[in-house]
């Protein structure tokens, strides 16, 4: 086990091979996956065994609170110092509705940032993947599978020679 | 209000210099005064601990107060006191109750139980008061414009009084305006009695004197008429805008309302034939539009229907023989209650007719009374011929007594020029105006506020004037210079008054004087008389020169200049035009559409020879070929409010009769923006203004409004206003109350033109019909109070909310200035301050102000509260009492003002209240109903009592 | 190439990506944009001198009165809010219905929703009487024991602009954070690195993050588009909620969000041509882009024209004399020409892009949607002005005329917009670079078979 | 490629993200705290005075009725300060040289008031009456505070509007009986005690619920 390192890099041309690759690597036994793409591949998913749902779940809780502090504080301004507004009635809840669904919305929504960030954990400006010579593609149009040192199976050679079997155009260990 | 404590005399006031250091710590403007006038100006702020929302908001935590040195026993601070006194108005007494705030006269209303105006009051009443501040006012004498002490005049004075001895006072002459007062009246005889050669001349640009030389043509000596209206069930007018401006006004407005309440249906129906529209017009069952050169023609055919021999008139129009006809028949069904009277601009031969045709149905002693006048002055010389005097060189001397006619006598005779050949002349004046600065001699007077003196009102019922605060500036009232004059030294302010009233009270002196002050009336009027009137009616040559009638009238809003320095009058907007800050030429819509006229086009008039020009509006129901002007603008030293704003209609004023003339007219380049508050009268439809007839006395009964809403429980009050639309008069006294009693700011022209006025209670006047012939209506327009508010709903931060009793609370320290609620209101009875229209906190009109009401700062919202703290004041009284609140207690400013009482505010709750009863009347109803807002403030439907029952609205 | 095929498929993935993080990292057409934020400058200087002397001197200075109370602030606070609302509809709505070709339109439309949202937003605050209390519409615990009234919705609007800028922002930069990181990759400045560095939080495109992204990104979108549409629907309850003649109209929330979003449209039209042609990006929005927000802008106008017909419908309908008044006001009273040259420019001139060649014509999109944008500035004057100016009673009757002030602080927010605009697509990638790419991406692989 | 930044960049980077959100809560909870604070409410000053008053002496001490100097508390709605003649009463006869009465005898003899520095002032939109509230049986003490304990006189009570609404929401509990007015330290005894009687009598009358809308002190 090389601690030393962060894990191996391999290089695609375009996401099919990737995402081939990367179901090869799964079925060799390889649990600690991750790959790196310009734009979304969805079909990773399978591969990486990606199935969380805390995020929407983060958004809906958002929600909820946004909807409950709203009534809350409408209606207790109306409790805490009741005045008759043009006759109006003094909890009127449809006139409620409005501040309600706003910040049902904007409550969601910072949730689901804030939980976004958390849950990958960024930000974080300073990463092992960056030291790999041709990460820098991987923002712009080459797809990278990354077999992690922590996996059982990693052996920085045996790795390496799956991969570029594989089709990977370079690979390269990065160092953690 | 429960009735006011009057009071009796100031000397707890005077001499109290306690405050000085104070007064220099809050007001550093009064350090800028002369020291004299410094040491009065702190008097008058005597006392006044920090006068509420005089600072927007505190600029520090902690400040400075300062209490007396040694506390009257009778000074409460915080407390306000009330004096009753009176202020004049063309001579004759306004009897008022002045309320003082520690010291400071803030506003003025009708004393009650005065035989006249029975605690109403008229606009010039309501606004007198700010000329008691006014900061263009002579502070101290002057001698060839340099200020001078009055020891040292009295030193002048005596040297003079030599001069006038030598000629007996043949050299001398005294110019006054038609005056009342008794004092006056001693000073003068007791002037002859020295300078027996002195003679004195009148001066009347008002008509006074004018009406008693019409009384005098028809019934060959002068009188004081008096209109029983209370007693009349038809009254015919020509040309006679008896319910319009004028020291008549209010008690022809009570006694009208009063006949035309009626029982169920209106009890006086009036038949006007109008020159110019008038309030009277407005209110008529009948009234049509002819020129004033004609009025004579219709009385004539009057006359001859009637049974009064008369020569058989020219042919009548259609339209006028139909008025005429109507009007005979009116006054044959009821000739016991029937009354026939004319105007100035009518002329000489229609009262003449007018008096025979009243003689023929026996109004005089039943519907119309006569009095000799309390003081004559039909003796004394006329204005032309003191001209003549000056220019033979006869006058050495000319004592001016509270006269301008450097500005209102007519341009003919250029006074101005004329009087340069006077080797000596004396001005006795509150302004160092255009008369006064030609003098030779200013000698500041008082205002009647700060007066000793006395007048007698319309009735000739006497009022001794006392003053409600000391003066402020080294002035003297004008006896006390008259005494002056006479030789006899600096006396007290009192002593000259004292000893006129010392004569007619006797013995009991003392009593009765007390009781005089505190009644604010000596009880007893002029005995009436009844005289006979000549046959023959001496037919004037009818004046052909010319193309058009031009009438002459004293303007309803500056009267005749003398408050022109008034920024609440001269934001007044006028009667039937809603102008203000200017007058106009009014042409008829007829002669707009031959000359190609448009409201603000200018015009020139010419009158024998001489013309002015100015701005034209056409007024709906003017006739045909009649043009009116207003007089008293144009002046030229009326101070930084009044000057330079409009035209003056005095320069090209006749001589002989100045009231009515021939003239031309014609179109001029160039035209003037308006002031005007309303830009838009016609009713287009609307049911606005509801009418009911004798046939259909009850509008129809209100569809029963559901709301989802429960209703909020009411407290035990519930406060609402009712406005009779059929005795609303449009004489604007409510609203010149209102702007007194809450502060309402004056924003000036240019802010009206923009439409930023203030006034929290408008008065709507719309017309129906044609505009040649239009009915008119006059509709005041207070907050409505809705139950269920549009506004309130708007505002973001509570800053308008409802009170448990119904009121709609405005809280201006609250505004954030969304105007929200004004975009809401469906009345637009909300008024917001665009700029910071606060006087500066150093000048004098801030101590006019009610230091009950908050001032408002820029930005916030304000509207009619009812007068919200009269109503706290009541509570307030009550809970201490620990009793409640009794009907009466709350009197809101524009109803106590009201002359014909057609604003009554009260508690909806309580079934017996008078609100209430009118409530349930079939004249009942709310403005703009289908809208659900639920108003507090509701109308009473007119009556439309025209004899051919036209459908108007 | 395919009728399916949006770009052209004659350029790489990686040539994408050159080429859109060329524009911040070496910035093309440097005078253009030298000359047009000189101008943007100078706008801003005269709304900055306004705003002094509107706090100065107060609301005065504008033509407004009683009863005109709200004219030129809330006229062009409504405008702004509407040209804002393109942005967010375009990215989230089109999203959810997968249209591909929005992905090269959705970054600029969203930054351009941002800052007019901002001049929007700013507009209440300066139409305050006293601004310096605008804190008492929020609720916190205030020594007076007073609180916001939550039935105004006055109050409502405050709540749904912070909201609606909140979210709006919060999508952008959540769709932006990968193209930051492109944009580091590209940059060979040790500065640039740093700025894209911090800014893009250090992304690195792992596809467990991608996969966490599109969550996010999705249901932000989802809940967007009602935003959207309640928040112009609620600034037309400002209205709406009164008894005004006029505005008292259940018509106008979908009245309101449509003509937000047609002007909002044609706003980002223009931007659309502008940027095509500044930096010659013909190969990224294509002509088949400009003919399908043609098509849009054209849908959506008539649906705004529906609007008309119905106002003027529900009038005749309801027989109620004092929206009858209204009416015929606004058709032929004083401000008639407000009216009308609305209809000309909003619906007339539009009529031009039933015709294939104009909107596939750069400069004729631009002019149609120019007069868009002079079109729905004049309906919501005429909205505000032809109802107030002439309510209920006849005795409150008035008139409006803008002064100076009102002008200046209008053109002024112009300068205010286009200020941070300019400096926004000056330092960050004005075209989402990875969507573009993987739009791309899905064309080769359609083509590839 | 290499790190654009170094490990530490990220603590950095996270500090600072935490300090900015650190500091916007703050400046909020800070503002509405000054607010409050003693600072703004001008609790915690005590104004110079020209003659060192002792309420404590003359009220505690010698035990003079607050309405023998405040003489309109109960007549009108301004309490009123002393007139000189007032304290000359008694300072004729005792201290009639008394260095620190000096300003009063200047006062008297120069017939110039003393400018005293008012400590009780509500903003000029708040309309207080001091009559009413004396008739409806709100003590001095309420709002003047334990005066008798002052040698120099400070605002012992913030007058702000949530103090004055505590009050009108619910005045019972602050009643006392009408002959307990000036009383600093009457406290209402266990219920069936005859002070709590007559304080049930003084309060008949009074209209709770209606005393919380805006114009009962804003006009």
């Amino acid at each position: 086990m090389a601690d030393a390192s962060y894990g191996l890099l391999a290089e695609f041309r375009n996401e099919n091979e990737l995402v081939l690759a990367a179901q090869s690597a799964r079925r060799e036994g390889y649990t600690s996956l991750d790959a790196f793409t310009p734009f979304p591949v969805e079909q990773l998913a399978a591969p990486l065994h990606f199935r969380d749902t805390r995020l929407p779940r983060l958004g809906f809780l958002g929600g909820v609170f946004g909807f409950v502090s709203a009534l809350a504080v409408q209606a207790y301004v109306s409790w805490a110092y009741p005045l008759n507004v043009g006759g109006r009635p003094l909890y009127p809840f449809s006139a409620y509705g409005v501040v309600m669904f706003e910040l049902t919305v904007l409550f969601s929504v910072l949730f689901l940032f804030v939980g976004l960030l958390y849950l990958i954990k960024l930000p974080r400006l300073n990463y092992p993947v960056f030291n790999a010579s041709r990460f820098r593609l991987a923002s712009k149009d080459r797809f990278f599978l990354c077999i992690k040192a922590d996996d059982q199976k990693f052996d920085s050679n045996s790795t390496a020679a799956f991969l570029k079997n594989a089709g990977a155009v370079t690979v390269e260990l990065v160092p953690s | 209000m429960t009735k006011p404590r009057q009071w009796t005399s100031l000397e707890e006031l005077e001499h109290d210099p306690a405050l000085q250091s104070w007064v220099a710590a809050e007001y550093p403007a009064a350090a800028t005064l002369e020291p004299v006038a410094r040491r009065e100006f702190i008097k008058l702020m005597a006392a006044s601990f920090a006068l509420a929302g005089l600072t927007g908001c505190e600029k520090s935590p902690f400040t400075t107060a300062l209490p007396y040195v040694d506390q009257p026993d009778a000074a409460t601070i915080g407390v306000p006191r009330y004096y009753a006194t009176a202020v004049t108005l063309d001579g004759y007494a306004q009897p008022v109750l002045a309320t003082t705030y520690d010291g400071r006269p803030t506003k003025l209303d009708g004393l009650p139980g005065h035989p006249v105006n029975k605690g109403r009051s008229d606009a010039f009443m309501q606004a007198a008061i700010l000329q008691l501040y006014d900061p263009d006012r002579a502070q101290q004498p002057s001698y060839r414009n340099e200020p001078i002490s009055w020891q040292d005049l009295v030193g002048k004075f005596s040297a003079l009084r030599d001069q006038w001895k030598a000629t007996q006072g043949a050299s001398v002459r005294l110019l006054v305006e038609p005056y009342t007062s008794p004092t006056l009246q001693r000073q003068i005889s007791e002037w002859l009695a020295e300078f027996p050669k002195t003679k004195i001349h009148l001066h009347d640009p008002t008509g006074l004197q004018d009406r008693r030389a019409l009384t005098a043509a028809a019934y060959g000596e002068p009188f004081d008429l008096h209109y029983r209206l209370d007693r009349c069930g038809t009254v015919i007018s020509f040309d006679d805008d008896f319910l319009g401006p004028g020291p008549h006004q209010v008690g022809n407005a009570i006694r009208w309302s009063e006949a035309r309440r009626g029982e169920g249906k209106p009890g006086i129906h009036l038949y006007c034939a109008e020159s110019i529209p008038g309030a009277t017009g407005a209110m008529a069952a009948m009234r049509i539009a002819v020129d004033a050169s004609r009025m004579s023609v219709l009385a004539d055919t009057l006359a001859v229907k009637i049974g009064v021999k008369a020569v058989a008139a020219p042919g009548l129009s259609k339209d006028e023989a139909l008025w005429v006809s109507r009007a005979a028949d009116a006054i044959r069904n009821a000739p016991d209650k029937a009354l026939v009277t004319s105007g100035l601009g009518a002329g000489r031969e229609t009262a003449s007719r007018v008096a025979q045709i009243n003689q023929a149905i026996g109004a005089p002693g039943r519907t119309l009374a006569f009095t000799k006048p309390a003081n004559d002055l039909s003796s004394s010389g006329s204005f032309a011929a003191l001209i003549d005097d000056i220019h033979s060189g006869a006058v050495e001397t000319l004592v001016i007594i509270n006269s301008n006619p450097a500005y209102s006598a007519p341009g003919a005779l250029n006074f101005s020029d004329t009087m340069a050949r006077v080797a000596c002349t004396i001005h006795i004046g509150q302004q160092r105006d255009e008369t006064g600065s030609l003098c030779t001699y200013q000698l500041a007077s008082t205002h009647s506020l700060e007066s000793w003196s006395d007048a007698l009102a319309v009735d000739g019922t006497a009022t001794i004037i006392q003053p409600t605060v000391t003066p402020f500036y080294d002035v003297r009232t004008d006896h006390q210079i008259i005494e002056m004059l006479l030789g006899h030294g600096d006396i007290a302010a009192d002593a000259p008054v004292k000893e006129t009233w010392r004569a007619r009270f006797g013995d009991v002196f003392e009593d009765r004087w007390r009781q005089a002050l505190h009644d604010g009336f000596v009880a007893g009027n002029s005995a009436p008389v009844i005289p006979q009137p000549q046959n023959s009616v001496e037919a004037i040559n009818a004046d052909n020169s010319g193309e058009v009638d031009v009438v002459f009238r004293l303007d309803p809003a500056v009267w005749d200049g003398r408050f022109s320095n008034v920024g609440w009058l001269q934001e007044l907007p006028k009667p039937l035009t809603t102008l203000t800050w200017d007058n106009v030429i009014t042409v008829s819509p007829g002669m707009a559409k031959r000359n190609g006229l448009d409201n603000g086009d200018h015009v020139e008039v010419a009158v024998n020879g001489r013309s002015i020009s100015g701005p034209v509006w056409i007024l709906p129901g003017q006739a045909t070929n009649t043009i009116s002007l207003a007089l008293g603008y144009g002046r030229r030293r009326a101070g930084r409010v009044g000057d330079r704003i409009g035209y003056d209609a005095y320069s090209i004023r006749p001589v002989d009769y100045p009231w009515r003339a021939r003239g031309t007219i014609l179109k001029r380049d160039g035209s003037s923006e308006l002031a005007s508050t309303q830009l838009h009268h016609r009713l287009e439809g609307f049911d606005f203004v509801r009418e009911v007839t004798e046939q259909h006395p009850a509008l129809p009964p209100p569809p029963s409004q559901a709301s989802m809403y429960p209703a909020w429980p009411s407290a035990k009050h519930a406060w609402g206003m009712v406005i009779d639309l059929d005795t609303c008069i449009g004489c604007n006294a409510c609203v010149v109350a209102c702007t007194a009693e809450n502060n309402v700011p004056v924003v000036g022209k240019d802010q009206v033109i923009a439409g930023r006025e203030m006034h929290w209670l408008r008065i709507a006047r719309y017309y129906s019909g044609e505009p040649e012939t239009p009915h008119s209506y006059f509709q005041p327009i207070p907050c409505m109070q809705c139950e269920d508010a549009p506004c309130e709903m708007g505002c973001p931060v509570h800053a308008t909310t409802h009170s448990p009793e119904g009121v709609n609370q405005m809280v201006y320290n609250r505004c954030i200035g969304t105007r929200t609620c004004s975009s809401y209101c469906p009345y637009k009875v909300r008024r917001f301050n665009f700029y910071d229209y606060r006087n500066a906190p150093e000048s004098p009109e801030q101590a006019a102000h009610n230091p009950d009401v908050t001032l408002r700062s820029r930005g916030v919202m304000e509207k009619c509260t009812y007068c919200t703290q009269r109503i706290e004041a009541a509570h307030a009284a009550a809970d201490k009492e620990g009793r409640d609140l009794r009907e009466g207690d709350i009197i809101t400013a524009c109803q106590s003002a009201c002359p014909t009482e057609a604003i009554v505010f009260g508690d909806i709750n309580d079934p017996n209240s008078k609100i209430s009863k009118l409530r349930r009347s079939g004249r009942h109803y709310a403005l703009l109903e289908e809208l659900g807002t639920r108003p507090r403030t509701t109308y009473l439907a007119r009556w439309n009592d025209s004899p051919d029952d036209t459908e108007r609205t | 190439m395919p009728a399916s095929d949006i770009l052209p498929v004659n350029q790489t993935i990686g040539g994408v990506s050159e080429q859109l993080t060329g524009i911040p990292l070496h910035f093309p057409a440097r005078r253009r944009w030298l000359i047009a934020m000189t101008i943007a400058s100078l706008l801003l200087a005269l709304f900055v001198v306004s705003v002094v002397a509107l706090f100065t001197r107060g609301v005065g200075i504008w033509g407004i009165n009683v009863p005109v109370t709200w004219a030129f602030a809330i006229h062009n606070y409504v405008w702004w809010l509407g040209i804002g609302h393109a942005g967010t509809l375009i990215s989230a709505l089109l999203l959810l219905t997968g249209s591909e070709w929005r992905n090269s339109l959705n970054r600029f439309a969203e930054t351009m929703t941002l800052f007019a949202v901002v001049c929007a937003g700013i507009y209440p605050v300066l139409h305050l009487g006293r601004p310096w209390y605008l804190y008492w519409m929020f609720p916190y615990p205030a020594t007076m024991g007073v609180w916001p009234q939550f039935r105004s919705p006055l109050e409502w609007d405050i709540w749904a602009v912070l909201t609606y800028l909140s979210v709006s922002v919060l999508f952008w930069y959540t769709g932006l954070i990968p193209d930051l990181a492109d944009a580091r990759d590209r940059a060979k400045k040790r500065g640039w690195q740093i700025f894209f560095g911090v800014a893009s939080l250090g992304w690195r495109g792992s596809a467990v993050h991608w996969m966490r992204w599109s969550q996010a990104y999705r249901i932000m979108a989802a809940i967007a588009v009602p935003l959207v549409v309640s928040v112009h629907s609620e600034i037309s309850l400002l209205f709406a909620a009164s008894q005004i003649p006029g505005w008292h109209s259940t018509l106008f929330p979908p009245y309101f969000v449509l003509g937000a979003a047609f002007s909002g449209f044609a706003v980002v039209s223009i931007i659309a041509v502008a940027l095509r042609t500044m930096f010659d990006l013909k190969n990224l929005v294509t002509e088949r882009h400009l003919d399908l927000l043609g098509k849009v802008l054209l849908a959506t106008g008539l649906m705004t024209a529906y609007g008309y017909v119905f106002e003027i419908f529900d009038v005749l309908y309801s027989g109620n004399a004092h929206d009858l008044q209204t009416m015929i006001d606004r058709l032929t009273g004083a401000y008639a020409w407000t009216y009308w040259s609305a209809v000309f420019f909003n619906f007339v001139v539009l009529q031009a892009l039933w015709w294939r060649p104009a909107r596939r014509t750069p400069w004729a999109l631009l002019l149609i949607s120019a007069s868009v944008v002079i079109g729905m500035w004049l309906e919501r004057y005429m909205i505000l002005v032809t109802s107030l100016y002439r309510d209920f009673l006849v005795s409150s009757w008035s008139k409006f005329t803008p002064s100076f002030w009102d002008w200046s602080t209008y053109f002024g927010t112009i300068g205010l917009f286009l200020v941070p605009f300019l400096l926004a697509i000056r330092f960050i990638p004005s075209i989402s670079i990875f969507e573009t790419e993987k739009t791309l991406a899905d064309e080769k692989e359609a083509h590839h078979g | 490629m290499a790190q654009i930044f170094s490990p530490v960049a990220d603590t950095w980077l996270r500090l600072s993200m935490l300090a900015l959100l650190a500091l916007m809560s703050g400046t909020l909870v800070g503002a509405i705290g000054i607010a409050h604070s003693a600072y703004v409410t001008s609790t915690d000053r005590v104004p110079h005075q020209p003659v060192p008053f002792s309420h404590r002496h003359h009220v505690g001490e010698l035990g003079i009725d607050c309405r023998y100097c405040h003489a309109d508390a109960e007549k009108g709605p301004k309490a009123g300060l002393p007139p000189t003649a007032t304290c000359m009463t008694c300072h004729s006869q005792i201290w009639t040289n008394a260095a620190m009465l000096a300003p009063v005898r200047e006062s008297l003899a120069n017939h110039t008031p003393i400018p005293w520095v008012r400590v009780a002032k509500l903003p000029d939109y708040v309309f207080f009456r001091h009559d009413v509230h004396i008739a409806k049986g709100v003590g001095c003490v309420s709002c003047h505070g334990r005066i008798d304990k002052m040698p120099l006189t400070y605002r012992a009570k913030a007058f702000t509007m949530k103090f004055c609404l505590d009050c009108h929401r619910d005045p019972i509990p602050h009643l006392r009986p009408q002959d307990h007015i000036t009383d600093m330290t009457w406290t209402p005894k266990n219920k069936d005690t005859p002070a709590r009687v007559s304080q049930i009598a003084t309060h008949a009358g009074i209209r709770v619920g209606e005393l919380t809308h805006c114009y009962v002190c804003h006009r």
